[in-house]
């Protein structure tokens, strides 16, 4: 049963990594990665990695987030996205 | 108690964190003072270290006391201490360099980024732990990336960008063989992991080996990943180009060498043909594109590419106890020496005449003589004439070669010198020979003459003084 | 990059995944057993918790090196930052943010010193309570109560650097025991708690820099954005 | 399978992505994000490898730590720079 879950969230991992590539759009892609980086914490923490589930949270998806959301501002606008 | 105190090997760690993190703290470009103290007791302690490990052997300092595997260990044997050596020679004389070069030239972070670069390298040639080994390749990287993007040039900026992206890459491939390696082993110490290994290691450890090599190639910039380079290193400003050329790139091939010679000496065989067959296409195709570019320092980047080549032919002729070891070390400080003098000396010309092209270069021996001198002295080592320290390193290659019946290598030193000495004499021929093309000219401090041509006598000296390098590397491996 | 340079990529990239998998999938369990020489050491190592003992004492060298990754990453962010792109002076935010802020922010200083003090027990430390320090730097900024950085002034570099210099100076001083970062057991809780409120406070103001240096004036409208990747 | 195991084939999927983007993928943005994507797998190999057998062990997990830390340091230096190349219009995203 709770193999069954860590299989889901691995699939989930993988969608959201894959998606953050592929998706045309840089602002959906930026958000991808930072669901995908929620995500990774819920991993650690089935990993029995609660300090690094804190920290991947905090700087993985928080901060690292800001920094993209905030750069999407300064050079997104003027451009259209990329193949996959 | 004392005696653990003063032992120069941590020191050699802990000085440049210091200086480089006070620069910062007083910042707007001061620093340069604590710089060069600081690397002046630098050199000694490296010193020092080098007669205490001829005298006992080498030696390991368990960080924390804990020992490997738990804690980690730095390593003190004459390969490390040869680098050491190699990396404060270097920057002594390049920090006097860059005082007079930035007095020239405004710039605020160059001492805080130099002094953390240093500190990696050290750092880097003691560790013997492959996960630390990790971090002080990230430290390194980032160092030098700022150093490249320091001006704000968008070229610059441009040319640190990919340099990033090529490094991230490089070091995550490192990463995931780390991780491999914990995984199969459960360690990351070099020490404890050599026994474990063994002779036939499994596939897990084959494909860990492969992608920590492909990671330190990139890094190392040996063809075919050189692409980075000739525009990080040739844009750079030059005290920057002379440091990323001259020691750098040695730092991941020291890695290559060290793994090669340690944990994974049974996977070094399997690769031995490859990176000599790529050491053999980087010296010439980098001579090549020497030959054929306008630009002063494009000139010297690609021969860094080029003079890389030589680093790796030892590969294949690597055997215990033999000349190729000898031939790649001294190769090393050969090239880390006359390299900087050569970006040190093509600083001076292109801030003296104002142009960064051959052409403008016509008849300026007349005006900066020493500058001249220092850069055909460096020319003289990358040629490999006697009596130069990169005479002895492709002799000894040579040697190896011979020994060993592989013909075809002697072949590539012999016409990677040729080409060495056509693009060395393009640029004395410019300087030498022609009619002054510029009457503007602009007066450098002495500092940056006198630094350069040290450095370029430096490596051609070092060549009559290779017995005590072979001493030093006749330490054996580990405690 | 044309078409078959990509699939080759693309086959590189699948084989070598291949590769790693089938080589991960029959791996005998590692000759050394790391864990088990924590647990061994962990009542000498000045700190209850696990990670806490490896991240500040056993490799506690490692940390010391990353924390000058961190300055050398602000310091390189710093040198190509164009001064007239960040934002001088703090702009004013609407007034709902303003009071999130003000009773938001000395709750992440709590909840920073909590993580700070509950790291040597359970998870938590400085890594941890640094980034809650920064995110509440982060929230301060958005707030429009703390300006950007283009230069930091010597107090704010003080700041940023103290962390790091308390770290190495501990680990300098610890020498004197027989070599770097050797805490005598009686005094490693001790030790450990300075570098971790050094650190802490640093981190803070570290990874807040690595945000503020890069914000840039928040006036300008993201138009277009919905309409990318169109290629 | 233990979880260990799975989400260390996970991390060698989430590694093998990443690195293929970072050749294939254009925009400097895209490429800092395969760069996260190579980090993440490693950081799950290394993590996930160790515990395959179920034990926790805090070695890899502060590992860990130290390499997420240097991973939001590189991301925002690049950020920095190719914001830098934006600003002086140079730069395609």
């Amino acid at each position: 049963m709770s193999l069954a879950f860590d299989a889901l969230l691995a699939l989930a991992l993988l969608w959201s990594a894959w998606r953050s590539l592929a998706t045309p759009d840089l602002t959906r892609a930026v958000v991808m990665f930072i669901v995908f980086g929620l995500l990774m914490a819920l991993a650690w923490a089935r990993l029995d990695a609660p300090d690094i589930a804190l920290a991947e949270a905090a700087i993985g998806a928080g901060l690292t987030g800001a920094l993209l959301l905030d750069a999407l501002g300064a050079f997104g606008e003027r451009r259209g996205g990329d193949r996959p | 108690m004392a005696d653990t105190f003063l032992d120069p090997l941590p020191w050699l760690i802990i000085l440049p964190l210091a200086w480089a993190s006070l620069a910062f703290l007083v910042g707007e470009g001061r620093g340069g003072r604590l710089a060069v103290a600081g690397l002046a007791v630098q050199l000694a302690l490296a010193l020092i270290l080098a007669v205490q490990v001829m005298a006992q052997g080498a030696r390991v300092h368990a960080v924390g006391g804990w020992g490997a595997s738990l804690g980690i260990d730095l390593l003190a044997d004459g390969l490390s201490v040869a680098m050491l050596l190699l990396t404060q020679a270097v920057a002594l004389p390049l920090a006097v360099y860059a005082r007079a070069y930035f007095s020239e030239v405004a710039q605020t972070t160059f001492w805080p980024l130099a002094g953390f670069l240093l500190a990696a390298l050290n750092a880097l040639f003691l560790s013997a732990d492959l996960f630390n080994l990790y971090v002080t390749l990230e430290l390194l990287s980032l160092a030098a990336v700022g150093l490249v993007a320091m001006s704000g040039k968008p070229a610059q900026v441009d040319a640190a960008l990919r340099y990033l992206l090529v490094s991230l890459t490089a070091s995550g491939a490192y990463l995931m063989g780390v991780a491999l390696i914990y995984g199969a082993y459960g360690t990351v110490s070099l020490a404890g992991l050599a026994p474990l290994v063994g002779a036939d290691p499994p596939l897990i450890t084959q494909l860990a080996a492969g992608l920590m090599l492909a990671g330190l190639l990139a890094k190392t910039a040996l063809f075919p990943f050189h692409f980075w380079l000739p525009a990080a290193h040739g844009g750079a400003p030059a005290p920057v180009s002379a440091l990323l050329s001259a020691l750098v790139v040695k730092a991941t091939f020291y890695m290559v060498l060290r793994l090669a010679l340690g944990p994974f000496a049974a996977l070094a065989d399997d690769a031995a043909p490859l990176l000599g067959a790529l050491g053999a296409a980087a010296i010439l195709w980098g001579s090549w594109r020497a030959l054929t570019t306008h630009h002063i320092k494009m000139l010297v980047a690609w021969s860094t590419v080029a003079q890389l080549g030589y680093l790796f032919l030892l590969f294949p002729l690597l055997e215990p106890g033999g000349a190729a070891l000898r031939a790649g070390v001294m190769q090393a400080f050969a090239h880390g020496l006359a390299k900087a003098a050569m970006f040190a000396a093509a600083g001076v010309l292109m801030l003296s005449t104002g142009r960064d092209t051959l052409e403008g270069l016509a008849g300026v021996a007349g005006r900066v003589p020493v500058t001249l001198f220092a850069f055909a002295l460096a020319g003289v080592t990358l040629m490999g004439l006697p009596p130069s320290g990169g005479f002895l390193a492709k002799w000894l290659l040579i040697e190896a070669a011979l020994e060993q019946g592989q013909w075809g290598w002697v072949v590539v030193v012999i016409g990677g010198g040729l080409l060495a000495a056509a693009y060395v004499f393009k640029v004395l021929r410019q300087a030498f020979l022609l009619a002054p093309a510029s009457a503007h000219f602009h007066r450098v401090p002495r500092a940056m003459e006198w630094s350069a041509f040290l450095l370029a006598a430096a490596s051609v000296l070092i060549g009559l003084r290779a017995t005590e390098g072979v001493a030093l590397l006749g330490v054996e491996f580990g405690p | 990059m044309n078409a078959p340079a990509r699939l080759a990529v693309v086959g590189f990239a699948l084989a070598l995944a291949g590769a790693l998998a089938t080589a991960v999938l029959d791996l005998p369990a590692a000759a050394v057993d790391l864990p088990a020489a924590v647990a061994e050491n962990l009542s000498t190592s000045g700190v209850e918790h696990p990670v806490t003992a490896v991240l500040l004492n056993f490799r506690g060298y490692d940390t010391l090196l990353e924390i000058a990754v961190l300055l050398l990453a602000l310091l390189g962010m710093l040198a190509v930052a164009k001064p007239e792109a960040v934002a001088p002076e703090p702009s004013a935010a609407d007034p709902m943010l303003r009071f999130l802020a003000s009773v938001a922010v000395p709750l992440m200083i709590l909840a920073a010193g909590y993580l700070l003090w509950a790291g040597a027990h359970r998870p938590g430390g400085a890594f941890q309570a640094g980034a809650v320090l920064a995110a509440a730097a982060v929230l301060l900024h958005l707030a429009g109560r703390l300006p950007a950085w283009a230069s930091p002034s010597r107090m704010l570099r003080l700041g940023l650097v103290g962390g790091f210099l308390i770290f190495l100076a501990v680990a300098a001083a610890l020498l004197a025991q027989g070599a770097l970062l050797r805490y005598p057991p009686a005094h490693a809780g001790a030790l450990i708690l300075l570098i971790e409120a050094g650190l802490t406070l640093s981190l803070g103001l570290i990874l807040a820099g690595l945000f503020l240096v890069l914000a840039r004036r928040p006036a300008s409208p993201r138009a277009g954005v919905g309409e990318e990747g169109k290629s | 399978m233990t979880p260990g195991l799975l989400y260390a084939l996970t991390g060698i999927a989430l590694f093998a992505l990443g690195l293929a983007g970072v050749i294939l993928l254009r925009q400097t943005l895209r490429r800092i994000l395969a760069f996260n994507l190579m980090g993440s797998g490693a950081f799950l190999v290394l993590v996930g490898l160790a515990q395959r057998g179920g034990v926790v062990d805090p070695v890899p997990q502060a590992m860990v730590l130290t390499g997420i830390v240097v991973a939001v340091a590189s991301t925002a230096l690049a950020l920095a720079l190719a914001r830098r190349l934006a600003e002086d219009g140079h730069e395609d995203g």
